[in-house]
């Protein structure tokens, strides 16, 4: 049977996957999106807790709550980057962000 | 809920995850990620919560997505150069997913709750719907939630809107102020330097 | 007599007429001479006043001014009149007030002279505080006036390198002196604490009340509090010192403290006394004008130390040890200075080698006990010498600046009347029977003799060689024919030069004499009573007489130095040996030490530290590749990390 | 608003004003004339037995408050420090508008850490002075740019690593002390009596205040700052943080390290340090001071020597020599900022400080040459001047038979007196050779400096009278610090 366990298990794989994507890819859009995607993996583990942390017989929608911001806080975030994103392409043509070196020390 | 359709769901969410990685074309990291995501909702719903997932459709897979495509689009990227992926990267990303993958999956089971099985945990409206008779439970005075429980129904979208509106309102203000700058910031950061370029064209 | 009131004018007077000549030069230009001639001439009035009618009983000890006054350190200032200041009191004023009135005239053609005047008013301020001094730190403050106004008057010509220079060196041989005078200041005030309750080390820490500690210590204390009342804890009044001070016998206090504090106030009068080996400022500070070195050099500020020594005889007479040194100080002084004065060409050097030596006679006799023989030597010389540094002005004055003897002679009839005063000094510092000088050496020739028989035979070997170099001065310069441009023109002085000289002259002859001598004399004279008496009378005229009889011989009538002992007329190397050492130290030394600075405080304290935060920083900043992929990767190891770390 | 916190906020005030472009040289003069007046009221007030203190809270836990309070010790750095604003005020002519700022904002500062009674703001108004003399060495130092911008590095870097120490020590202090709850003098100082730390604790923490201090003093080895930063700054900036920053450190040491940690000062390593530290700075920083060339970085190496007095008077401890310590901190202040105005007044008209290319001064500028005789013959220990009697109370507290009997031999404090009455020789030998290099001798040619007119005097006439008056009558200030000495005790 699905347990509590199964749930953390699939969003610390789908966590993992992102930062490997992250760490991996070159294409700046790509590793926005590896991002969002770890992201919703947190969102996953506070679903699945807020599940099965039961309040009188229903779900905890405090962490719901949280997640709920994480959302539109995500959004809010993908707007801006994704605005960054075009800047930088502007000035850079390009989204590879191995030429993206300007904070080299 | 039967565990087959967990697993479909799980490995829908992985493999399209993994897909956004490994393709080489972002439209194609995109659409991938965008039925990374469905899946992802569709879990959620499993989870009871129907509102997240809706929204998890609605705003990540629906308008971010788009966004998505749209700058892809707009700045019309193709697949990445073929400079060749980088090893040291590819390796690296590759340890830190396995390890980090190995860590959290062996501490996975390492508390109590973490075993006990959905069904053995179900919802019960029934004893909320006893609780929400007690004059100092929060749930009290909301009527139409209070009648749903009494009905036996999950009122979700409801419990979740008293939850923001009665627990977290300025919160949620603090979010439509960020929104707003998030907007502004936006216009600000796409608009292109007209006296720059101006300047330029003079 | 008001003798506050006195005390307050002698010291005050003359720092009203240096302020005012400070503030208001623009305004008085030649009226500033008068100001301080003024101050001086009234401060003559009021020692007189006193060496007539001095105080009742031996001594009057008063307040003057209020300096400092703390718990367990009272140093407010006070005057102290007895005999002893009196008698000195009348000396620099009278002295001071003759040079004032030379100078005058002296100094006629010099622009500057408001500014000397103001200078040597400020002297007579310092030395009025000097002797007036009722205690030790007043003493010390005066003492180093004293050397302000010196060092500001030997620089009087400031333009001319070789005044500045010596300016200099005055200053910082005296402040040599001082380090050592300031240690023995330290340690007779320390002393004033032996033996009471307070000399416990105590745990209390300084910010307690020190009222509370006084009661306590006025309360169980057996010696501290001799009288009803008083407490003498920090008490270095020279008044109290007689009954304070612990005496060489007093077992509780060991003899190398004494000896310290003895040797240390001894070695401020070696600075300010010019005694070897912190002699070589003296000749060199005959660079300032001569009426200066009449007064400061050769009659009142250089025998500060004198006097300062006999004030505190009680400290220097509580170390044997102490008073050997000083003895046989002050006589190698003597002779050292005598021997170096036979060589000399410039008529002031002669004199001023000549100050040295008899200055050695005086510290030699405070050494052997016998402080009131130094002191009437003291008087005596400084009326001699005081008239014989004039006299040497007027001749300068009259070969138009001219000061090597070997270009000077026939002065004696052009100049016959400083000539005559001349002769009449020389004779009296020859010690010819019946001048003052005769007195007064002969006393301290008979306390060498019962102490020791080494210190007289320098003290009569001394007197052969002053006998000798006086004669030869006077002879090379009054006598044979003029040998140079200024003596052939040489004319003589004004009157108001000559009235100092023959005043002077006066007072070099009568000083040894009744009631002038009695009223000058410090303490009770031994008087040339003592066994053996006869033998030292009899030694002094010998050495007299074949000391002229020598001079004459060989110096009558040459045109020429027929002695050549370059040992002698280099002073014995001794200039040259210190300006070597002062090399050695100064430059070399400080150069190494700045170099070490450099090196350790400067490089391995700062710069050090800078290169390893620099090298340290450089490597760091090869972290920051800018690589977002890196530091993704970083981040995902350090989550890794953190991971590992809370679930270990 | 007490009169104490006007006077911290007057100049304050008027940087400001003269930052929003007030006219400089009016608001500058002013403001330093109205703080001298302000502060003689204050002083007079004090010797009437009035408590001259308020507070305000700003935190309250820990318990910070903005207190001021006025006693002996901070009087006379009161009287100090508003004494050389306005000399050093009334000597700027011709420079822009920031050399007001900035000297009004390090008096301010000054004024501030001297007058706090709360640790927090004693350190924080040091910090403010701070800034702006090194951001005026930075920028309108003398010499090229590459030099005075190292130099304002190298104070900056020393200072505040100095400052960080020492409030690590401040730290320990209100943890140890005051229990962590808060940051008033006046509290601290009656919990140090009830809370009895050991001796080792108390040793350690004096230890580290006092190299806290001690680098803001320019202790023997945290000194190498000082010469160069006085050689470089603007002679506004060159008096005031000599002349009266400088001694922040002193007064710390004094009102709050010695008071806070009796058994600490007094523990042998303690001593034994700083005996060591100050003998440091008399011979060794005198053999370099004799060896400079130059008179300003002369006058700075002097200025870091005669810390080593100041620091004897501290290790004995003695009440004398605290008195002594207090009143030659006055005094070394003023005539070290008489010396730097006239050095300013040379290095603008001559455009040289060389000892070799200058002499003969004195000849044209005799006005000058009285100044700098003044300021030199002071800082020798002349006595009649001020540093006199401060030099022979630090002497003579340091023979006080609470210090140790000398019955049993001399102690190694008796030793370190007698190498500083070595290094007064040894100020003497320098000061003398400047003073006859610049004034006396053959006036150089080409260069030819006149002497001020007398719309100028005003400053150095001021300084040089406080040297004299102070120097003859000590008592009116010994009279105010013995006051505190006893009031503290109780």
């Amino acid at each position: 049977m699905i347990t509590l366990n199964h749930y953390l298990v699939v969003a610390a794989m789908l966590f993992a996957i992102g930062l490997a994507g992250v760490v991996a890819r070159r294409n700046i859009l790509t590793i926005y999106m590896c991002l969002e995607m770890m992201l919703s993996a947190a969102n996953l583990t506070l679903v699945a807790f807020s599940r099965f942390h039961l309040h009188d017989g229903l779900p905890d929608y405090h962490a719901q709550a949280l997640v709920f911001f994480t959302i539109t806080v995500a959004a809010a975030e993908v707007a801006v980057g994704l605005a960054i994103i075009v800047a930088l392409y502007r000035a850079r043509q390009s989204v590879d962000v191995t030429t993206v070196t300007k904070l080299q020390g | 809920m039967p565990a087959p359709l967990f697993y479909l769901l799980a490995f829908i969410t992985l493999g399209f995850g993994l897909l956004v990685v490994l393709a080489r074309n972002p439209v194609a990291s995109a659409l991938s990620l965008v039925m990374c995501f469905s899946g992802l909702a569709a879990l959620f719903v499993t989870l009871d919560a129907y509102l997240i997932g809706t929204i998890q459709v609605l705003v990540y897979a629906g308008a971010v997505m788009v966004l998505f495509l749209f700058i892809i689009m707009l700045l019309d990227i193709k697949e990445e150069e073929k400079k060749g992926q980088r090893l040291t990267a590819v390796v690296g990303g590759m340890i830190l997913a396995a390890v980090l993958t190995l860590q959290l999956t062996s501490m996975a089971g390492s508390f109590p709750l973490a075993k006990t099985k959905l069904d053995d945990k179900p919802l019960d409206i029934s004893a909320a719907s006893t609780a929400a008779k007690d004059k100092n439970h929060p749930l009290h005075s909301m009527q139409m939630i209070r009648k749903d429980l009494d009905a036996g129904k999950l009122p979700d979208t409801a419990l979740m809107g008293q939850t923001l509106f009665d627990q977290y309102p300025l919160h949620l203000q603090m979010m439509g102020l960020l929104l707003l700058v998030g907007t502004v910031g936006v216009v600000v950061l796409s608009r292109r330097d007209t006296a720059k370029e101006e300047s330029k064209g003079a | 007599m008001n003798y506050e009131l006195t005390a307050k004018v002698l010291l005050l007077l003359p720092l009203f007429s240096a302020l005012t000549i400070l503030l208001l030069h623009k305004l008085l230009r030649e009226a500033s001479v008068y100001v301080s001639l003024g101050s001086a001439i009234i401060c003559l009035i009021c020692s007189v006043r006193l060496l007539l009618s001095p105080p009742s009983g031996d001594s009057m000890e008063g307040m003057l001014l209020p300096f400092l006054n703390l718990p367990g350190l009272k140093a407010d200032f006070g005057y102290i009149l007895d005999k002893q200041a009196i008698g000195m009191m009348f000396i620099v004023t009278f002295i001071g007030f003759l040079v004032h009135l030379y100078s005058t005239a002296y100094m006629k053609e010099d622009d500057a002279r408001p500014r000397f005047f103001g200078a040597l008013s400020l002297f007579m301020f310092s030395m009025t505080g000097i002797v007036l001094s009722s205690h030790f730190v007043m003493m010390f403050v005066f003492w180093e006036l004293v050397g302000l106004s010196s060092y500001l008057l030997i620089g009087h010509w400031f333009k001319k390198p070789e005044a500045a220079d010596a300016a200099n060196k005055a200053f910082m041989t005296n402040r040599i002196g001082d380090f050592g005078f300031m240690i023995g200041i330290l340690c007779v005030w320390a002393l004033s604490f032996v033996g009471t309750i307070s000399d416990k080390p105590t745990t209390t820490h300084a910010l307690a009340a020190p009222e509370q500690l006084l009661a306590t210590k006025m309360a169980n204390s057996p010696t501290a509090v001799t009288t009803e009342g008083a407490d003498y804890t920090g008490d270095i009044r020279f008044s109290t010192l007689a009954t304070t001070y612990p005496k060489s016998s007093s077992s509780s206090i060991p003899g190398w403290l004494l000896t310290l504090a003895a040797l240390g106030i001894f070695m401020g009068a070696v600075g300010k006394s010019a005694q070897v080996p912190l002699h070589v400022w003296l000749p060199d500070a005959m660079e300032g004008p001569t009426p200066v070195s009449a007064l400061i050099h050769a009659a009142t500020m250089v025998a500060a130390g004198v006097y300062m020594l006999v004030r505190a005889q009680v400290v220097i007479a509580a170390s044997p040890l102490a008073m050997d040194v000083i003895a046989w100080t002050g006589g190698i002084t003597a002779l050292l200075a005598a021997l170096m004065a036979v060589q000399q060409n410039d008529i002031k050097r002669i004199l001023a080698y000549s100050t040295l030596s008899q200055l050695g006679y005086m510290v030699m006799s405070v050494g052997l006990h016998a402080g009131e023989a130094g002191m009437f030597h003291l008087y005596t010389h400084a009326f001699f010498k005081a008239l014989l540094f004039l006299g040497a002005g007027a001749v300068i004055y009259a070969c138009h600046h001219e000061q090597d003897i070997w270009k000077m002679g026939g002065l004696k009839d052009k100049t016959p009347m400083t000539f005559v005063t001349f002769a009449i000094g020389t004779l009296a510092l020859m010690g010819m029977p019946f001048m003052s000088g005769f007195f007064s050496k002969e006393e301290i020739l008979l306390a060498a003799k019962h102490e020791c028989w080494g210190l007289l035979t320098i003290g009569v070997i001394t007197a052969f060689l002053t006998s000798f170099y006086m004669t030869r001065c006077v002879v090379v310069t009054f006598f044979g024919k003029a040998r140079g441009e200024g003596a052939n023109h040489a004319h003589e002085a004004p009157m108001v030069m000559l009235v100092p000289l023959m005043l002077l002259a006066a007072f070099s002859i009568l000083s040894g004499y009744g009631p002038v001598a009695e009223k000058l004399k410090a303490l009770k004279p031994h008087g040339p009573h003592g066994d053996g008496a006869g033998l030292v009378m009899g030694l002094s005229i010998g050495v007299f007489v074949l000391g002229a009889l020598a001079g004459l011989k060989l110096y009558w009538g040459k045109d020429k130095d027929p002695l050549n002992i370059p040992l002698f007329a280099n002073r014995f190397y001794i200039d040259q040996i210190y300006a070597m050492i002062v090399k050695i130290f100064q430059d070399r030394l400080a150069w190494i030490v700045t170099a070490m600075d450099t090196i350790f405080a400067d490089g391995l304290a700062a710069r050090l530290p800078t290169a390893v935060a620099c090298r340290v920083g450089r490597t760091a900043r090869s972290l920051q590749s800018g690589q977002l992929q890196g530091y993704g990767f970083v981040f995902g190891a350090g989550l890794i990390l953190a991971i590992y770390l809370m679930t270990r | 608003m007490s009169l104490l916190e006007i006077i911290i906020l007057l100049p304050l005030l008027g940087a400001a004003l003269i930052g929003f472009g007030a006219p400089a040289r009016l608001v500058g003069r002013s403001v330093a004339l109205i703080n001298l007046l302000l502060g003689g009221a204050a002083l007079a007030l004090l010797q009437q037995g009035k408590t001259l203190a308020s507070s305000r809270v700003v935190l309250d836990t820990p318990k910070i408050a903005f207190s001021v309070g006025l006693d002996g010790l901070s009087a006379i750095m009161l009287l100090l420090t508003v004494l050389v604003t306005l000399a050093a005020i009334w000597q700027i002519i011709d420079k822009p508008a920031i050399y007001y700022t900035a000297s009004l904002l390090i008096s301010g500062g000054a004024l501030g850490a001297f007058l706090s009674t709360d640790l927090f703001f004693m350190y924080g108004f040091h910090e403010l002075a701070l800034i702006p003399t090194l951001l005026m060495i930075a920028i309108h130092g003398h010499g090229d740019a590459t030099t005075r911008r190292g130099i304002a590095w190298k104070i900056t870097v020393y200072l505040g690593v100095g400052s960080l120490i020492l409030l690590a020590g401040l730290a320990a202090l209100v943890i140890y002390i005051g229990q962590g709850a808060t940051f008033d003098l006046g509290y601290l100082t009656q919990a140090a009596a009830n809370v009895k730390l050991p001796a080792a604790t108390q040793g350690w923490i004096f230890f580290i205040l006092l190299i806290g201090f001690g680098t803001l003093v320019s202790l023997f080895p945290m000194h190498s700052w000082a010469a160069p930063a006085y050689a470089s700054a603007p002679t506004p900036v060159a008096m005031l943080h000599a002349g009266v920053l400088k001694k922040f450190g002193l007064y710390g040491l004094i009102k709050v390290a010695l008071p806070l940690l009796p058994l600490g000062a007094k523990l042998e390593w303690v001593q034994n340090a700083l005996l060591l530290m100050l003998v440091g700075n008399i011979i060794v920083i005198g053999l370099v001071t004799i060896h400079q060339d130059r008179l300003d970085t002369l006058l700075g190496n002097s200025s870091v020597m005669h810390m080593g007095y100041l620091f004897l008077g501290l290790a004995a401890g003695s009440q004398i020599a605290l008195n002594g310590v207090v009143l030659l901190m006055f005094a070394h202040g003023i005539s070290i900022a008489l010396l730097f105005a006239i050095c300013g007044k040379l290095r603008n008209q001559l455009g040289t400080l060389q000892f070799d290319k200058l002499g003969g001064l004195a000849a044209n500028a005799p006005f000058l040459s009285l100044m700098f005789a003044f300021g030199a013959f002071a800082s020798i220990g002349l006595p009649g001047l001020a540093n006199f009697a401060g030099e022979v109370m630090v002497f003579v507290g340091t023979f006080d038979p609470s210090v140790g009997s000398l019955t049993s031999g001399l102690k190694n404090i008796h030793w370190a007196t007698i190498f500083g009455l070595w290094g007064v020789v040894m100020s003497a030998v320098y000061m003398l050779r400047a003073y006859r290099k610049l004034f006396f001798g053959k006036p150089s040619s080409g260069l030819f400096m006149s002497d001020l007119v007398s719309s100028q005097r005003l400053p150095f006439v001021l300084l040089a009278v406080v040297l004299l008056v102070a120097g003859c009558y000590p008592g009116f200030l010994t009279g105010l610090i013995h006051g505190m000495f006893v009031t503290a005790a109780n």
